[in-house]
């Protein structure tokens, strides 16, 4: 329902914002890129989250003890969205995709106590986990050619797994793969150390410097309690997969609208102060149609991603429908949103030393994770029945 | 005809206000006065011509009208109802609830109506608000002439001040319903040599002044309710003059206003006679390996059904942020988005029709195709009245973006 | 190859713009419309042409005769593009679709020498056939039901066809039809007298005011040899029938053009005609982009469509890519410049008394007939292979 | 290294000069330099930086020099071929079937070189033209600068009158090569206090000058030609000035139109390392009942296809309307179509590559991925390098449809 932020969202916004402004300018991006930082992330930042509260939203309080800081009235897509939007806008690389979207929903949903017990040190920012779900090189969580053979109460685990984001500095691995030698095949996720024998990380640079790595597993033993949730078969894995990467699909979404507001701000800025053919670009009335078109993308999706938002919160019957549409549109708004930046900021906008171009490559990166809008949008027809 | 249904009690708190309203409505409500508007039937417009409204239409005005539920929160003096808030949100649900068509529709009461509340004379009000509330005149409006487009502001029909009243000439143009309308309310420049949007006043005029006509205009969907109607030489008192005689711009903004957010609410639905968009794109362009046989067309209605979504759900939180008061930027957006959007809508209905939607008239066409069609040519409309979509970027531009001219 | 016109097809359409000037001016065409003409078109019109030549342009010149002034370097689609062009830019109502590039063009590819003796008359403007290919209201010339059930010698016809452009006056109708009784079913086109007993015509009134209709056949006897070339079966008809459709498509590709074209051409008028906040529209600069822009699909359009026409005329090996390429560019053209040309005249575009509502429903009956942007698409992609 | 061939004969007629090139050329060109230019190697920008060219590279270039035929309808004195228009077309028809590269390019013998033939002096003719000619001068252009944006004539860059010489001062940006450039051609101000399209001048200066400094510029896609030139009271003969030292932006002009022509070339391919964008799709993205996995990406690359063929035909169209006398405006279209199809071509890549062109560098990725990103990121700028896209539609409003300022 709620289109508008509490006074308790605004404040923790707030926070939010302050804390990255201060410890995750844009420059600390440049920075971790130009030096290629090993991790390409501020672990010091992650810790500094924690304490804000940021890491738990995703997971039952219970789970991670009251050491978090988690206020009571916070938790949820809402808040999750507030934290990916500043993201967004000061571009600071975070694990909160992989390690509490991804990984720590899927242990609060599927994993048994036991295993849950890894979400205490997950919230504090001392333990990062990654979810490694993509085989080909788009989009497709049914695509699955990973299997774990189940051999006695031993599980052997083969299979090559690709743009697992964070996967190189991961303390844990959640991997989806075919369970073979049940009664009948099924999907499973299985919790991995990320150092047991077998694994093969190799990390790959991102155009926009943060790092995904391709795991390759070769034979991994593992006990048959690696599945979450201990069970067997585990028939609905595959449907809560489905889900968790429609929840991140959004929260990436909502990273995208903070780089696209981002850059309408620095955009407006730029034609504001600029002079061209002796009047400042800002009174070109092409330009400001342009800005106008702009502006009302923007809005919409705000709108849009709000209600998302609060669908999911709610738990709404349609939330999967509206998680598609968000990240549909924010896709289409960053392609929208970065074209009209390089070009309105002119030659300048094109050079490295300008921020709009790491902008232009965090925003690419967004919009091919967790699928384009080509792939949101037909999920969302396919729920429209057509 | 029934016999009229006793008053309500005055309300003593508000779920006794809920009970009396529901009782006296079920009662006064006639139930063909019930559901949706029937095609072919209009609303009732109030005014003198009553013609095409049904003996229930009549009715129902009437009574509705007595109990000043036509405008329930006006001050009772002046013909409303003299509710506070709470009731006449009470009173709009129970409409609801009996899914009651409204009583009264109209310029009147819809944007002059509020208008006159805060800028006549209480002569002006007592003379011309109860007239309204009770539906017993019907009014226009003249803003737009020939020639001025967008730029509102360049009018010519003049107003001439003649000691004791004003000589008008002129033109207006897009005056909806000007052959039924008892009274027209219109911008007239007062002052040639002033600078445009100084030398403009705001009249309100009797339709039945000598000197006043008519002509229909016809527009590429067919009839409409537009007309031109001409001034010659047409003596208007000078009491009729609403506001300072070269106030009349300011008026008309705030009036602007109302008929922007009026126009915004289009797009939203998707309802298409009978069925709804997605049941037609499946009747008629069918499902192959379950998905809609068009790709294109598939993508097309999924991107509307996002956009109005999006469209709704961003009216949704302008009224959100306006109850909290943190208005920001969203509102300007609306009538441009809402009418882009329900061109895009019919457009995308076309397709899904085919050649079937081609049809002008004749029996070989189902009604509901043919009412689509018109409904299709008449969109082209919507992006130009009420304000043009470039007008609306320009507006966004400079007031939300505060870029410079 | 060829990008521009060589002299003779300058001088042709020359000629044919000041026939359609004198005899067919839009108001000629706003006539037919209010008067509620019984024919929707002027015959006198139709056989001006045919002396101009237009009418002999797809068929055979042995069929034809010396009598409809063919021109020996004339005939083919470019020259058919010139005339359908000048139709759009008039509006002028003529069978040149109808009866010219489908009726003839059936009767010329599938005809015996005796069936295609109709073509004589056809060439003088004297004998109007229409073509009946559509039975549900999407173009998918696929979906026949109809049935031309085979008794001995007889056949017997049945079925609906809808959208029968111009079948309201056709003399003969030609009607495609799944022939039962042979070894085995195949589909054929079959020519028929519109005044058979058994066939019923309803005219059906357009938006653009021009005339289709529904042809209802209930057991319509006909002799064996009303299936075109005589043959039994005829395996290619189905072939020949996709071809001819796909060429009548890039006809009416020609006319949309001249739609576009003359849309454009008034609106550039109106700009620099009317003032608005004491300038001239053609002065503001959001105009000036949109007009570009708009003049840039045009002219893209225009050298497909001389490529496209060129390629059927070689008879190159992807003639029928460009002629979906040109009907599916068209379909979007016509798109762009009817909302453009509606919305930059302001409120007297939209009324009845300005002619840019009849280009608008023109254009709209264009795109929907022989495909619109979407099935052209759908079209050329296949022919890609994707 | 080989023994340098025999010249051809003067040519009696035009199939004897074919033979005789043909044969000269099967001589001449070392095998290394026909076929494509593989990834890493350039074409020889001529110059005094020859490090980065093979052997075979100069030897190429030399012998094609000696011949005249790096520019080969100039005239002789100025180091062309002074071969007639069918001759030139002769030996481009003989280069084709060899699949020989161009054994100079460059902004000397493309740009620069026309216009002096044009407007340079014949001192100037004769001490330039045949250094271009025979690639032993590298040339770099001096056009826009740090804040001018589109607005080149907005330039600061002084040179001043010193009586025998001009103090130029100030700096250049996007100076592509100067790093490796021996001569740079500069707009410089040599009159602050004219209209400033008039107080331009178009100087020739030696980029060995003392004061003269640069700077490369690294773009989003990584490192790039492109430099910053600094001018630091750089001493510059007047005799150097081309043409009136206030008329520099008629030749300026002159000069853009050679670049415009040159950028609007791109978008017409689509081949993307070895092979084409639709056996990509099928690779990576798959069929699914016949058709691509992906519906909306079907329909963007059919798109695409269609529009570069469009653009293909009117590039053509534009030239054979020139052969015939019958120019449009369709040769407006071209930079604007051109690079925002080059775009989106790009873009339309960057969705069948998926995640697998996401990678900067590094072994996880394949060379044909890298490129492709990078190649991506570099398009963004070609609706903003040799006239912005804005700059494009204006000059189509204004000089094509004679819409008004």
């Amino acid at each position: 329902m709620a289109l508008v932020l509490t006074e308790t969202q605004t404040e923790f916004r707030r926070s939010v914002r302050a804390l990255l402004h201060a410890n995750s300018p844009v420059s600390e991006h440049r920075r971790l890129r130009n030096e290629a930082d090993p991790d390409g992330l501020s672990r010091k930042l992650w810790r500094q989250m924690a304490t804000l509260g940021c890491l738990g939203l995703d997971t039952d309080p219970d789970d991670t003890g009251d050491s978090t800081g988690t206020e009571s009235e916070l938790g949820g897509m809402a808040e999750l969205g507030l934290v990916l939007e500043q993201c967004g806008r000061q571009l600071a690389a975070t694990p909160m995709i992989s390690c509490i979207l991804l990984s720590s929903r899927l242990l609060t949903e599927l994993g048994t106590k036991r295993q849950r017990a890894l979400l205490t040190e997950v919230a504090t920012g001392d333990l990062l986990i990654a979810t490694a779900y993509q085989e080909g090189s788009r989009h497709n969580p049914e695509h699955v050619d990973t299997v774990a053979q189940l051999l006695g109460d031993q599980l052997s685990l083969s299979g090559e797994k690709r743009f697992v984001i964070d996967g190189h500095i991961a303390d844990w691995l959640l991997v989806s793969a075919n369970i073979e030698g049940l009664s009948e095949p099924s999907l499973g996720i299985l919790l991995v150390k990320a150092d047991s024998p077998g694994v093969d990380l190799t990390r790959t640079t991102l155009i926009d410097g943060r790092n995904s790595a391709t795991v390759r597993l070769n034979d991994v033993k593992l006990p048959r309690n690696a599945v979450l949730g201990d069970v067997s078969p585990p028939p609905h894995h595959a449907t809560v997969l489905e889900e968790v990467l429609a929840r991140a699909a959004l929260a990436q979404a909502a990273e995208m609208m903070g780089i696209a507001a981002e850059l309408f701000e620095r955009t407006q800025e730029h034609l504001r102060t600029r002079e061209q053919f002796g009047q400042k670009l800002a009174s070109f009335q092409a330009l400001k149609h342009r800005m106008a078109h702009w502006y009302i993308e923007l809005e919409l999706s705000r709108s849009v991603l709000m209600d998302a938002n609060s669908g999911v919160d709610e738990g709404r019957d349609d939330w999967m429908s509206l998680a598609h549409h968000g990240k549909a549109r924010l896709g289409r708004l960053c392609s929208l949103a970065t074209a009209e930046a390089v070009q309105l900021h002119g030659g300048i906008g094109v050079t490295d030393e300008s921020d709009i171009g790491l902008f232009l490559k965090r925003a690419k990166v967004a919009e091919l994770t967790l699928g384009d809008s080509s792939f949101h949008t037909d999920a969302y027809a396919r729920r429209l029945g057509i | 005809m029934s016999s009229p249904p006793t008053s309500p009690e005055p309300p003593a708190d508000l779920d006794a206000f809920r009970e009396d309203t529901r009782r006296w409505l079920a009662d006064a409500c006639p139930q063909s006065m019930r559901g949706p508007v029937p095609p072919g039937e209009g609303l009732n417009w109030g005014g003198s011509d009553q013609a095409d409204q049904s003996e229930d239409s009549r009715l129902w005005l009437t009574r509705m009208a007595e109990q000043g539920f036509t405008l329930p929160e006006w001050p009772v003096e002046y013909g409303g109802g003299g509710l506070n808030r709470a009731e006449a949100k009470i009173l709009r649900q129970e409409l609801k609830a009996l899914r009651a068509r409204p009583a009264l529709t109209g310029v009147g009461q819809l944007l002059l109506g509020p208008v006159l509340l805060e800028v006549g004379s209480e002569t002006q009000k007592l003379e011309h608000l109860p007239k309204i509330a009770r539906g017993q005149v019907r009014w226009c409006q003249g803003y737009s002439e020939p020639g001025a487009g967008s730029d509102l502001a360049s009018l010519q029909c003049r107003a001439e001040d003649q000691g004791h009243h004003y000589l008008v000439n002129g033109s207006k143009l897009w005056t909806s319903y000007a052959d039924r309308a008892d009274w027209i309310f219109c911008l007239v420049r007062t002052d040639p040599d002033a600078k445009k949007h100084d030398g403009i006043g705001f009249l309100l005029i009797d339709m039945k002044s000598p000197g006043i006509s008519t002509s229909k205009i016809r527009l590429i969907s067919g009839e409409s309710p537009f007309c031109e109607t001409f001034f010659e030489n047409v003596t208007v008192p000078k009491a009729q003059m609403l506001g300072e005689p070269t106030g009349g711009w300011g008026i008309a903004k705030k009036l602007l206003q109302y008929e922007r957010s009026a126009a915004a609410s289009l797009g939203g639905s998707s309802a298409v006679g009978g069925g709804s968009m997605l049941e037609l794109a499946k009747e008629v362009v069918g499902l192959q390996h379950g998905t809609l046989a068009d790709p294109e067309l598939r993508l097309r209605i999924a991107q509307l059904k996002m956009d109005q979504s999006a469209m709704a759900l961003s009216a949704r939180r302008v009224g959100e942020e306006k109850r909290e008061g943190t208005v920001g930027g969203t509102g300007a957006i609306l009538k441009y988005v809402g009418t882009e959007l329900n061109k895009k809508r019919y457009e995308v209905l076309m397709s899904i029709l085919g050649t079937q939607g081609l049809g002008w008239d004749g029996s070989e066409y189902k009604p509901r195709d043919l009412a689509t069609t018109r409904a299709w040519l008449r969109s082209k409309a919507n992006s130009i009245e009420g304000g043009t979509s470039e007008i609306q970027l320009n507006i966004i531009a400079k007031r939300v973006l505060g870029m410079p001219d």
